[in-house]
């Protein structure tokens, strides 16, 4: 149908937004949301290139990066809070 | 205007250095089949190291004493924070818990993050990843306690033993290769026994480096929580 | 709510860790169905205590059915909100009054709580800003006027109670109590 | 092309949409709280159709079926985690002091904080008393 080149090229608007956020967002909260959103993004792009790739063993990465990332960003709140 | 002057100096800076690395890539030759070497694994790594994973044969098997090289270099990382941070008596001492939501999440995860790092070690020889990334999952399976948590401690007395132990049975088991064959780190599952050579490709087989793996997952990841553990426990005042 | 015995929570931990194996390898080869069975046993040996306080009570037929229940209802609020949050962000005049509003919850176990708040985070206009004991705080982007307009504590938190966790809670109540 | 993969592509492409709506509700919205509310909402969902999509289309592209078994394992590790994170995330942004925009209508938290302080203090002064 469409091809897997215009899904890469959403995905990779929608993270250029998020760099914009990143880069500019007022607070240190903003920034880390823009991390957040970008970790999930990244996620699904790793899914994607599994498929491109036609290998399957490449879906096991994006699971690391997803556990890997959730502890970065939980670890980047309980610091904002102050509860660590 | 100090600080607009040094950050334009440390872009400008940033920009030779690229420069400079770009210059060098430029060199090399890409597309061009110049790797004797590699094209030698690649005809012979099932053959001599019942792997079908070429990358970790040749991080365990062929190069098997660089990776004993580097994790040898993390035990010293690790040890170092631990002596930077060394207190007689530590405890934690985070100021506030997290959320009931946090806490609860972060026990469901836990035994989850723990089944998926040791998938990912003893994966090892089939899918990309190993025991290093292991280890660092299962790390980050305590790093969350540690979050959710004021008073969560890993199992010190347990901990320490085992990463000595981990440390010990991978030098074992290149003494052991040295003995039956010829070199250290000698791959004595595969080329003695032949162990696994019926079903390439599935769990039970590429010789000695599930066995490895699973040493170097234990170790990362126990090493790595230690680190964790010295970032984030405190002295304590009496 | 009392805890089942030791046997009841090891046994069901291995059985959820033994599930999660398969489904992370997903093959059926008999090597890696024997590992992940050796495996499941030793990481539930010393995470049970921290997995489950219910034990194997959380197979009841019942449970399970109203799980499998919830899980298309889940994903129907989940997709309204994300219409919801298109129109929001798509909408050139960007209709928001967003405002942090009080809920009570009858759910005791915390895992309830934790999948109470996960719906709420995932479903229209709200997220879960802290829970402290049964009272949740919630970021409502769009507050509306009979919650707005209350005028006593107690009106407040039964209006913005039903509107957020009584759907919610009718599944929730039956699988995690 | 099957309706397999077809539904799969579908899938992929209403993800890829909905990464794009949850980034440019970042741009949009006025405070890091609204911000949270529209992207995390987006973002998870979009993660969900991207990646069982993915899953759908390499089946119906002919690989075999623990690809959408493996999918399904991450998206339901990102349904499970991407809210935990983002409420660590909004709860950090109220504790750490980011205040509410100023068309909000209501604030029942910071009343609730200020109630339990004050109880705090009115518990620590009886205790001096006696």
């Amino acid at each position: 149908m469409i091809g897997i080149n215009v899904y890469l090229a959403l995905i990779a608007i929608a993270t250029l937004l998020a760099m914009y956020r990143f880069l500019v967002g007022p607070t240190t909260p903003d920034r880390l949301v823009a991390v957040d959103i970008m970790t999930t993004i990244t996620t699904g792009l790793m899914v994607l290139f599994a498929l491109y790739y036609g290998r399957m063993i490449y879906i096991s990465v994006a699971l690391v990066y997803a556990v890997l990332a959730f502890g970065g960003v939980i670890a980047f709140a309980r610091y904002l809070e102050g509860g660590l | 205007m100090v600080s607009v002057l040094k950050r334009s100096l440390a872009i400008i800076t940033l920009l030779i250095i690229g420069y400079w690395l770009a210059q060098g890539l430029a060199g090399v030759p890409f597309g061009q089949d110049r790797m004797l070497v590699g094209k030698y694994y690649l005809e012979n790594v099932k053959a001599q190291t019942g792997a079908v994973n070429a990358v970790t044969a040749i991080v365990v098997n062929y190069r098997g004493f660089d990776t004993l090289g580097e994790v040898t270099v993390l035990f010293i990382a690790s040890t170092g924070v631990g002596a930077l941070l060394w207190r007689r008596k530590k405890k934690r001492t985070a100021k506030t818990e997290g959320s009931v939501v946090l806490r609860t999440g972060s026990e469901l995860l836990f035994p989850f993050i723990l089944m998926f790092g040791t998938y990912i070690f003893i994966h090892g020889h089939l899918t990309p990843g190993g025991g290093f990334p292991g280890g660092a999952t299962i790390a980050t399976a305590f790093l969350i306690l540690y979050m959710a948590f004021v008073d969560y401690e890993i199992p010190h007395r347990l901990f320490e033993p085992l990463e000595g132990l981990a440390g010990m049975g991978y030098v074992l088991v290149g003494l052991i290769g040295l003995a039956i064959g010829s070199y250290f780190l000698f791959d004595w599952i595969w080329q003695t026994w032949h162990w696994g050579a019926a079903n390439l490709g599935r769990l039970f087989s590429g010789g000695f480096i599930p066995v490895i793996y699973t040493l170097i997952g234990l170790k990362v990841g126990t090493e790595l929580s230690g680190i964790v553990d010295s970032m984030l426990t405190e002295e304590v005042r009496e | 709510m009392g805890e089942a015995n030791r046997f009841s929570r090891y046994a069901y931990t291995v059985i959820v860790l033994f599930l999660i194996w398969v489904l992370l390898t997903a093959s059926l080869d008999r090597q890696e169905l024997i590992f992940g069975f050796l495996l499941s046993l030793f990481v539930a040996s010393f995470t049970y205590p921290m997995f489950t306080s219910r034990g194997l009570g959380n197979l009841h037929p019942r449970r399970v059915a109203y799980a499998m229940a919830y899980v298309p209802y889940f994903l129907w609020a989940m997709i309204m909100a994300n219409l919801d949050v298109a129109y929001r962000v798509l909408h050139p005049k960007r209709p928001i009054r967003p405002g942090i509003v009080h809920c009570k919850t009858v759910l005791k176990s915390n895992t309830g709580k934790l999948s109470l708040a996960n719906s709420i985070t995932l479903t229209p206009g709200t997220i879960t800003l802290d829970v402290d004991g049964e009272d949740y705080f919630i970021h409502w982007i769009w507050v509306p006027d009979e919650v707005l307009g209350a005028k006593t504590e107690g009106e407040h938190v039964e209006n913005a109670s039903r509107n957020i966790t009584r759907p919610f809670e009718k599944f929730l109540k039956v699988i995690f109590g | 092309m099957n309706v397999l993969s077809a539904t799969g592509e579908a899938l992929v492409l209403i993800g890829t949409f909905f990464y794009f709506l949850s980034a440019l509700g970042l741009i949009r919205m006025p405070d890091v709280y609204n911000r949270m509310q529209t992207s995390t909402k987006s973002a998870t969902l979009g993660s969900l159709g991207v990646i069982i999509g993915t899953g759908l289309w390499a089946v119906g592209m002919g690989h075999s079926v623990a690809w959408i078994v493996q999918t399904v394992v991450v998206a339901t590790f990102i349904l499970l985690t991407n809210p935990i994170s983002a409420h660590a995330l909004i709860r950090g942004a109220y504790r750490s002091g980011i205040p509410l925009w100023n068309g909000s209508v209501v604030d029942k938290y910071g009343e609730h904080l200020e109630a339990k302080a004050e109880a705090a203090e009115n518990e620590k002064d009886e205790g001096d008393g006696e």
